[in-house]
């Protein structure tokens, strides 16, 4: 198997969804002619064209508004936000237009758009480029919201989201773009949005992931004592409910491990989706694994700090399953 | 005496070529725009309604100068704009009614009205938010290889809000075939547009694209149309963007009961001297097409059939429960029955 | 005590706040000469002048952004969002600029301001204009969120948010500005941001809700056999654990009732916060009751069912009741 | 020979009067930037950096024109802004390896230097945020009833989002005491003005605000003043906004390691023949204030300060771990030291 960087994922899954399609365009700010701020776009304008890979102005409203229009009107935009922040300044044209395009038009008009976005800490770009934000989408009837983990599930969640009759909001953790990964391309691969899949299987606890954090929990897995399932949602909007209740049941055991702040983080739903459905049916109670509720900090060391490590990880998950109760964060201990 | 009495949108836009049609269609709108006010009064309009009695020359103007496979996108003040492009007085009014005959099966409301067959995309309840869309629209139109073209309808207080900029800038570097017409009703809701926007005139402002800007009286329909001519056929050919002033008055508050206390004595006056009905009507009288009396017969005639499309709503039942889940996404049970625009 | 109508609450909380502190001004469109959309601002203009009731051209982005700078300079901006939708076009300079001053500057420079909005469903004002949004905010760190439900917390709250050192957005139903009921002001009254009040005392059932629906759940509450105790929780973020906790701990029973879809209403993390507490201690799983995932509808009849009636709650919570089972939605039986 | 060899940043600020401390201080950008550059092959910058090299009498000239309790809102690219309003090598050297004696304790890095004893508010990472926070920023001045203005900095690509236009009409429309600062470096990121803005000069722009726009050279600090020095002016007496466009280039790439190979060849020769430093050192040799040779000395001077500064950063400690969560909110650990702009 071929050693890839899993930006080379988004690279070809872009690639080959506008070879095979060709309503399929992309649009982003420096996307086309320098290939691409994080290089994910990178030859695409020589193969595809000026007409379907498009640089645009930095103008978020404006390019957002017109993927809109453009996918209304048969095209397939595929957009770039940089940073998932950016969209802070053109929220309105992805949730409150697109999203009820089809609800306004009963059916007749739809908008199969994706927004890529970049999102995530853990590289020092401070904290106005490094959340996730994916509580601004989740939940928005007629839109649905996707998170990259690995080489292959970058592939097979833009394919999908592509290949998507609605919009879905694809955040990729910018810490994986540059890491390297065996992966072999299988052009036909997908994920099925609102499909989790079992990354590790085990009989203890089920920890429920995405994003970058599904490494911390892989090697979190590694190295504790307790047997720990570790559940990639893949999509957080729907979200796999079979997948994470099955897995909870068989488990007993319900953790989630978030790149968020416990208020907005997709935790919340999951555990009181399980905690109804399973209800009496745990060994201990649920727990998340949170980030503090605080600005991601620049520094070195503190965003070190700030981000879960597998070690803390599987330290929260041995509290957990040896006291049955839910151990306190580490900024509530260290306080 | 009504040209189309047809409730088919399409069969409604051609019938706009002609010129007493034209007219027609001004009193239409005057009239369906007067009866939902009723409707309102009478409590059959829920939320919030914008009428557009005094721009009725824009809206045929813009109608008559376009293609129904054309795109366009709209405010909230859309009804007038909904019945030039063609939707029909039913379909306007049922929508406002909120009843399954309306043009969005009662689902969007007032703000809400669609029509793909004729190009119009769903009116938008957010300042702005239609000038972005139809780029995109417009960049569709381009990677079909069609010469069709996208029509962006909003007011003269959205000029001052980013979409605004964002958007011609993006038109004009790209060179999208799209007409960006503002309405200057000289207000923004309550407010006068010296108080919030430091020129007069909104055209000027398309010289920081490299873009036209023209302004024109939207009391005329013909001077209307002619504006949209020359921006129409520049942007068929390649030409790019322009923007356009159209200059004209609402009569009404901006929306439901607002009395418009703001406006100055003897404003609305002056304006309903440049009716845009009596400019048309009169200059029709002048060319034979309308008889001596015409247009009061006109009036009543339409006063009429606007009547009876009200009874007809009103006859008609509230959407099935099930509509509030049927349209969501493609999971949901009314399933795609997406609008080809390229079909022909 | 005089009947006043809730949006007189508004003005009043507006009005003494600005005879109380000059450094506050109220900005928004068409609130100074017009009196406000929603004539929450009548007379302000009149007695506080033109340069602190500030009416603004519809630009979303510049006066929520010279609020953010009005604010760290040393003045209280209110601004007026009309309906909380439009700051779609604006998110950014609350959630990504304001909310991040004190952490950048290290406590130098904070923006003690407030985003005022109408909020809500039930009068046909469309999909694009009748959402609660609470989720945008919830749980941005350096953010508070807090929703009125009726005259008292009106003022009450809104006298603290413009108080508070921090930015804080307060969402108002919009459908309560036209109702009347018996207040007498006090112009010390204040309800702290962060807590919870029991609007309704009962043994069986704790029902957790805010906004528009505290009235839904005490007539709810009137017609059940259960007794309901109806907790609201005023302030969405950060909220009242204690409260909430000590209630659900008495009678058992947690129920949540939310004017949004399950994916971002804020029970999901009310739900699974207790759920983790009291784990163990329920004697029924927990339930939300929420609105489907779907844009809300304009026609009447279909609003109507939208929304949780009194008689639906109240159903729904004799089924919780009865089976300890948490029952299916309307949209689930029916389909 | 530096004048000002203080840390202190109103001390740096008022120094800056002087002719020589203006030359002095456009070499520091220059050496910080070059360090920095160093410094972050070397690893110890995270995240993004963008530098100014090339922009420092922009820099200079905007600080020496304002009173140090004017406000300034700035982008990302804020070094020499910072360097130039007072704070001092180590304060911004140390921000950007995320060190404790940084501006901001190394909690925002290099996109976020602040310090509001010379009025420099937190610069900002998300385009054209900095606008509407300047306007804001000068009606607080206007409420306290001081002369104060704010002064609000940023690219050549901004000028194409819908902050920079709201902000232009919401400044001009209530006549706001605030000058736009547009530093046209040609290129936004990547991309060269041309592809993104269809006009030459941003300040035309100005035009569809009914404000001044004027076109300076950016490479020449004292053309830099002059028209800072008008729109200051106007500003101060209640004349309103100016949009001034100051026409400059960066030597390097857009961030990092960006080599800027999308550069026509020769571009930055030709800019580099009228670089900022030579031209004010050419004219304070004439004016006998620069004595032969002597910039080569300042320059070793300056390289050897700002090497102190680095070795100072890179010998203090990383902040403590309780940071993270002391500045959140007013409840956090950091309690409210809130800087009170209107003391004075
Ligand atoms: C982003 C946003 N801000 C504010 C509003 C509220 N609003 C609705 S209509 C309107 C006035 C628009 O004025 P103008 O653009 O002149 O159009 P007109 O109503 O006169 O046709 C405003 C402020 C909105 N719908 N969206
Ligand atoms: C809203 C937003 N969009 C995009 C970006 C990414 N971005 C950072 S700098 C930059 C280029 C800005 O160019 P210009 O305004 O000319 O400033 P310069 O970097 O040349 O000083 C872009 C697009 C951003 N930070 N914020
Ligand atoms: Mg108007
Ligand atoms: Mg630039």
């Amino acid at each position: 198997m071929a050693k890839i960087w899993i930006r080379q994922a988004v690279l070809r899954a872009l690639d080959d969804a506008m070879t095979d399609d060709p309503s399929v365009i992309v649009m982003g700010e420096d996307i086309a002619a320098a290939g691409g701020p994080f290089k994910v776009t990178e030859g695409l304008l020589a193969t595809h064209g000026p007409e379907r890979v498009i640089d645009t102005p930095i103008s978020e409203m404006a390019f957002m508004g017109a993927a809109v229009g453009a996918a209304v009107c048969g095209l397939k935009p595929v957009v770039e936000m940089m940073f998932i922040e950016f969209i802070g300044v053109a929220l309105d044209q992805l949730t409150t237009q697109a999203a009820t395009m089809r609800y306004l038009s009963r059916g007749r008009l739809t908008t199969p758009l994706v927004v890529r976005a970049s999102a995530g800490a853990g590289q020092g770009f401070g904290c106005q480029h490094s959340q996730m934000l994916d509580h601004w989408f989740r939940g928005t009837p007629g839109l649905k919201v996707a998170v990259t983990s690995n080489a292959r599930t970058t592939y097979g969640l833009l394919r999908s989201a592509i290949e998507d009759p609605d919009p879905v909001v694809v955040l990729e953790p910018r810490v994986l773009y540059a890491e390297r990964e065996e992966y072999e391309f299988d052009r036909n691969y997908r994920i099925p949005l609102g499909q989790a899949e079992i990354a590790r299987p085990g009989s203890d606890v089920t920890l429920v992931t995405c994003g970058a954090m599904r490494r911390v929990a892989l090697a979190a897995a590694e190295t504790s004592h307790a047997n720990i399932e570790v559940v990639d949602l893949l999509t957080l909007w729907p979200w796999d409910r079979r997948t994470v209740a099955e897995s909870v049941v068989r488990t007993g055991r319900l953790v989630t491990l978030e790149e968020a702040p416990a208020g907005s983080g997709w935790g919340g739903d999951v555990v009181s989706s399980i905690a109804i459905e399973a209800f009496g049916r745990l060994k201990a109670p649920p727990h998340r694994i949170t980030l503090p509720e605080a600005p991601v900090p620049y520094s070195g060391a503190l965003e070190a700090r700030f981000l879960p490590s597998p070690a803390y990880v599987a330290e929260q998950i041995a509290t957990l399953v040896s006291t049955n109760k839910p151990p306190l964060p580490w900024w509530r201990n260290a306080a | 005496m009504t040209l189309s009495n047809s409730n088919v949108p399409i069969v409604r836009r051609e019938a706009l070529k002609n010129r007493l049609e034209q007219l027609t269609r001004m009193v239409e709108i005057r009239a369906v725009e007067e009866r939902i006010q009723k409707l309102f009064a009478e409590g059959h309009v829920r939320g919030s309604t914008h009428l557009a009695s005094g721009q009725e020359a824009v809206s045929v103007g813009i109608a008559r100068s376009i293609d129904p496979d054309d795109i366009v996108t709209c405010t909230y003040r859309g009804h007038g704009h909904a019945l030039a492009l063609g939707v029909s007085p039913t379909a306007v009014i049922g929508e406002i009614c909120g009843r399954v005959i309306g043009c969005a099966g009662g689902l969007g409301g007032s703000m809400h009205l669609v029509e793909p067959e004729v190009g119009l995309l769903p009116t938008a309840a957010i300042v702005g938010a239609g000038l972005p869309i139809a780029c995109g629209a417009a960049m569709a139109a381009r990677a079909r290889g069609k010469d069709r073209i996208a029509v962006s309808i909003f007011g003269d207080g959205s000029a001052n809000i980013g979409a605004f900029h964002e958007s011609l800038n993006f038109a004009a570097i790209r060179k999208l075939p799209v007409v960006f017409v503002c309405e200057n009703n000289l207000y923004g809701e309550y407010t006068r547009i010296q108080l919030s926007t430091p020129v007069e005139d909104i055209a000027i402002r398309a010289a920081s694209y490299n873009m036209p800007g023209v302004v024109a009286d939207g009391q005329d329909v013909d001077k209307v149309a002619e504006a949209m001519a020359t921006a129409v056929a520049r942007a068929r050919r390649g030409g790019g963007p322009t923007l356009i002033e159209m200059k004209t008055y609402r009569y009404s508050g901006h929306s439901r009961s607002d009395p418009a206390t703001y406006r100055p004595a003897g404003e609305l006056d002056a304006w309903l001297k440049r009716d845009p009905i009596d400019i048309l009507a009169e200059r029709l009288a002048g060319e034979k097409i309308l008889a001596p009396g015409g247009l009061d017969q006109l009036k009543a005639d339409i006063s009429d059939a606007v009547e009876r499309a009200t009874m007809e709503v009103l006859d008609s039942p509230a959407p099935d429960l099930g509509e509030i889940l049927s349209h969501v996404g493609a999971h949901s049970a009314g399933g795609d029955q997406r609008w080809n625009f390229w079909s022909k």
